[in-house]
């Protein structure tokens, strides 16, 4: 059986990216990077819940309900570690000032995850009886989430949240309208540009798009994926290049 | 205990928002609006056809005519936007009926599908569509198939292997119109997206496929990348876009009933920001700075 | 030596993830081929047809969940019953008289439907209230943004037009070339991030478990 | 065939419509009941809806014509791992299961990535300078514009030091681009959202029949409640 090629360009492009964060991996370690400002203001979040002696809500949306090749795909596969392992440094900072995180989402698998992450988090704060996995809520879509969202945060008197994922159709601001009901302190980010929008409107704190992503090597003591994000750079230049330099090929009749 | 109402509580906010549609409701006024480019392109497409050049060859669409193959991927957000885009997509497969295309419906998810099945079918074909006497030689309705991007994928070679039945039960190759609109990726002519993603890089960029959008007002905000690029080839966006559409092709419709409440809505809405920042610059700041802001 | 039984090892207990990394670039040949290669195309047929199991798991835990917080007592009992019962409502009128039953489908269109489009409705006030509340020109760059919000509402609305057709031109250009090149720059920074996840789980650094 | 609860139905419709937004004016027994009923209803259907999919898609094909179609063997095998979640022993191939699915859903999206960023850059790159050669027009010029906002806007995520640090003023207005769609798009959702409220307002004034009274009647308990608080009627405690 022969085999057809389509879009080799694309393949070759595919292939040049892999080849570039690879190498890297290897040779950027060590190269510093610039704040997010979200980081650490997680981390306020939960102190300033610990004054309000309220609970944190930690609420992530549909991230990881698109494991099942739904349309959005990728985008919303490739911040689960990243909101993972923001959880994880949550749930230690509150295990250690004893402040309950409630969270959100609307996958029972990256539920699953939640309660792994939030685990170690409370185990590495020293205090695993803290923990209390029925804190971990997930329903099987947006709207469920949004509306025991609201309730909870009327119910527990909110103080602070941390929003950092992907949600639906903007339905984020819902959620900021009810948390701006209980005057909580916001650190929101979210990984669509339409949802962004809402939390640049309503955030104390906010992150642009990628920068959700990026928050997980932020937090991990390996320099390999602080190496890969630099190497990200470099096919950022190359796209910038393709668009001034190639304007002006193409102005040419190089191409 | 009996409390005042106090001038500083929010929910006046909600109870002005809900007075003005309620009064903009009772009392819709038509008015003249401009129809945006993507409106022009999206019925430029139907009526006339475009070149979608991203692969070698070129395919050349001329338009919807009798027999030509409309795929409608109800896969977006239809259920969550229906109010935002109900006058759009029912106009749109009006004109695709006045022009006896093939309709091949697919829905993403069970909300999309009862979405349709309660709002769009009826209206269209009746309280049974698979009754109606177009059924299975103008329009097949596959209903909830899951799998989104994947079964998109699978159904560029073969859709009748993968999915057997339509959402009523027939088997496929039982279907006239199946006959000949089964190999998506050469055999349908035109696509219509509701809100749907995906496309761009499963069809336009391999086979050319003539990909159209329907989606909310601001579906344009995340749909704009593939509108700039050059993937979709027009849009309609939210109830404006279906009365940009009424005014295309002459069909008549309910859009224009909604423009009033946007009208009202958006003076309300520059008179209160002009006011509210001029005091707050008057006054000097004192609010909180915002990070993100 | 040592090194290699490291990585033997590290291979080893990481095998579901080395396996589904070399079924990720196997299932990823079948956009660049045609036709595809008919294992990769069967497994990724398969996987698609299984979908519905875990997305039908999903909602028998949330019964489950509520269904616990029933047996335990707690002070959320009638709003947990709620949720039980009706669901057990639907499950039992679709097995029964089939998923057609008309009584089945005009409840989760009157309920369930309506609800949605009621949250998704729920936006807009949710956005005119902090636009009112909280939005606010504290720097030249909020003047602008303000400015723009203004010219959007004129554009997106018959008022723009009924002053002067000017207005909504310049709300559509900037909607059109600067917001959507914006929305690209969004989208490609997500996407090469999404490139760069795959990167890592290649190098095994995500294995979706804590250490 | 109708339902019969059909004729209920519209106030039903309409009563969940607007008990969602009672807790606008404050958390209620209302809100909680129509959610919890909202995510009952919502998880049964979706519940069913998949078994019949599956049902659809594989179960009936599993045996045709009295023999067994071994392709769809592997859809089964996969369920039947999916299961295992309810099984604590046998988590791991719950666990392996999910990981085959998210690395096939991800084998099947990870090019659409290349084939955006590069195709969309390719686009831009090809009409910026198509006003010295097509002349000047609000197309063209918006085309130069364009590529100017992504090159700007793709530099606001540069992440080292190395490369953010150089190219400080360009991700400032980058930023400020980013901005400019977020001013845009919060009107733009506003106003598409509240054609949503008009679309349910216009079905309660001209629907058949009307339910205009029914979020009048709410609308009106919650002014009262507001005053005389309806839960020291119910329970005789002050509040």
């Amino acid at each position: 059986m022969s085999y057809e090629i389509v879009r080799l360009d694309i393949l070759t492009v595919m292939v040049a990216s892999f080849a570039t964060l690879l190498l890297s991996s290897q040779f950027l370690r060590g190269v510093k990077l610039r704040q997010i400002p979200t980081v650490e203001a997680s981390l306020e979040a939960v102190r300033v819940a610990t004054e309000k002696g309220t609970p944190l809500l930690f609420d992530t949306g549909w991230t990881g309900a698109n494991f099942w090749g739904h349309s959005s795909g990728l985008t919303t596969l490739a911040f689960v570690p990243s909101t993972l392992e923001l959880l994880k440094n949550i749930a230690q900072e509150a295990a250690s000032l004893d402040v309950r995180v409630i969270t959100g989402t609307t996958n029972a698998v990256y539920a699953m995850m939640s309660r792994d992450f939030m685990e170690a988090g409370y185990g590495m704060a020293g205090h695993p009886e803290r923990f209390n996995p029925d804190d971990i809520y997930f329903y099987p879509d947006n709207t469920g989430l949004v509306l025991s969202d609201i309730e909870k945060i009327h119910r527990y008197n909110i103080g602070a949240a941390v929003m950092i994922g992907g949600h639906n159709q903007t339905s984020n601001i819902v959620i900021y309208e009810a948390l701006a009901t209980t005057g909580a302190m916001l650190v929101a980010g979210e990984i669509w540009p339409n949802d962004n929008s809402m939390a640049a409107l309503c955030a104390d704190y906010l992150s642009f798009a990628e920068e959700n992503i990026a928050i997980g090597s932020y937090l991990s003591d390996d320099p390999v994926p602080k190496a890969i994000l630099a190497g990200e750079d470099i096919i950022k230049g190359f796209l910038i290049a393709v668009v001034v330099l190639g304007s002006i090929l193409y102005y040419l009749g190089v191409f | 205990m009996s409390k005042a109402l106090n001038l500083s509580d929010k929910r006046w906010i909600y109870i002005m928002i809900f007075g003005i549609i309620f009064f903009s409701s009772v009392a819709p006024i038509s008015f003249p609006i401009p129809v945006v480019q993507w409106s022009k392109d999206f019925h430029q497409v139907i009526n006339q056809g475009v070149t979608v050049d991203f692969a070698d060859p070129p395919r050349e669409f001329e338009g919807v005519t009798a027999g030509t193959r409309v795929f409608i991927l109800n896969s977006g957000e239809t259920s969550k936007l229906w109010g935002d885009m109900s006058e759009a997509v029912t106009t749109v497969w009006k004109d695709l009926i006045s022009r006896d295309a093939e309709i091949l419906l697919w829905s993403s998810s069970p909300d999309n599908e009862a979405t349709l099945n309660k709002y769009l079918l009826p209206v269209i074909y009746g309280a049974n569509p698979e009754s109606h006497p177009d059924y299975g030689t103008k329009f097949v309705n596959l209903g909830y198939v899951a799998g989104g991007n994947q079964l998109l994928e699978q159904w560029k070679d073969d859709v009748i292997a993968i999915t057997p039945t339509d959402a009523y039960g027939n088997r496929l190759e039982d279907l006239p119109m199946m006959a000949d609109f089964n190999n998506l990726k050469e055999e349908a002519d035109l696509m219509i997206g509701l809100d749907a993603r995906g496309l761009e890089t499963i069809y336009v960029v391999r086979f050319n496929t003539p990909v159209l959008e329907i989606g909310g007002t601001d579906s344009a905000s995340y749909l704009a990348l593939s509108y700039t690029g050059g993937y979709f080839k027009g849009m309609l966006m939210g109830q404006r876009g279906g009365a940009e559409y009424e005014l295309l092709s002459g069909i008549k419709g309910n859009s224009f009933s909604y423009l009033q409440n946007t009208l009202t809505i958006a003076a309300v809405m520059i008179i209160i920001m002009v006011i509210s920042n001029v005091m707050y610059v008057m006054k000097g700041p004192t609010s909180k700075v915002t990070e993100g802001t | 030596m040592a090194q290699n039984k490291s990585i033997t090892s590290l291979i080893m207990s990481n095998l579901p993830t080395v396996l589904g990394i070399i079924g990720m670039f196997v299932i990823s040949s079948l956009y660049f081929t045609n036709p595809g290669w008919p294992a990769a195309v069967t497994l990724r047929n398969s996987v698609t047809l299984s979908l519905p199991w875990p997305i039908a798991i999903v909602s028998v835990l949330l019964i489950r969940r509520h269904a616990n917080n029933i047996i335990k007592g707690e002070s959320t009992l009638p709003y947990d019953a709620t949720v039980v019962g009706s669901a057990l409502l639907m499950i039992i009128l679709g097995l029964v008289n089939g998923i057609s039953d008309p009584t089945y489908q005009t409840l989760y269109a009157n309920i369930n439907i309506i609800g949605t489009m009621a949250v998704i409705s729920a936006i807009s006030i949710s956005i005119f209230s902090p636009m009112i509340r909280i939005y606010r020109a504290k720097s030249p760059t909020m003047a602008l943004l303000i400015g723009l919000s203004i010219l959007a509402f004129m554009t997106y609305s018959p008022l723009g037009q009924m002053i002067s057709p000017v207005i909504p031109q310049a709300g559509d250009f900037v909607q059109t070339y600067i917001s959507g090149a914006s929305d690209s720059a969004f989208w490609i920074s997500t996407y090469i991030g999404a490139v760069a996840l795959v990167t890592r789980m290649i190098l095994l650094k995500e294995k979706l478990k804590p250490n | 065939m109708a339902s019969p609860i059909e004729p209920l139905m519209p106030y039903l419709n309409t009563f969940i419509f607007f008990a969602a937004y009672t807790v606008l004016y404050k958390n209620n027994p209302v809100y909680r009941f129509t959610q919890s009923l909202i995510v009952g209803v919502g998880a049964g259907y979706l519940l069913l809806s998949n078994i019949n999919a599956f049902y659809r898609g594989v179960a009936s094909q599993t045996f045709v014509d009295g023999s067994i179609n071994f392709s769809m063997l592997i859809p089964w095998i996969l369920g039947l791992g999916y299961v295992c979640i309810f099984i604590p022993r046998l988590i791991d191939v719950y666990r392996a299961v999910s990981i085959l699915t998210l690395t096939v859903g991800m084998g099947v999206v990870l090019p659409y990535g290349p084939a955006i960023f590069w195709t969309v850059s390719q686009t831009y790159a090809q009409n910026a300078l198509n006003f010295l050669s097509d002349g000047f027009s609000v197309q063209t010029f918006g085309n130069l514009v364009t590529a100017i906002a992504y090159v700007l806007g793709l530099s606001y995520f540069f992440f080292s030091d190395v490369a953010s640090k150089p190219t400080t003023q360009a991700r400032k207005l980058g930023r400020i681009v980013l901005l400019i769609y977020t001013a845009m798009t919060i009107t733009t959702t506003a106003l598409g959202k509240v054609n949503l409220i008009q679309w349910k307002v216009l079905d309660t004034i001209n629907g058949v029949p009307s339910t205009l009274w029914i979020p009048a009647l709410m609308f009106l308990i919650m002014l009262v409640d507001h005053f005389y608080p309806l839960k020291n009627i119910i329970s005789k405690k002050p509040e």
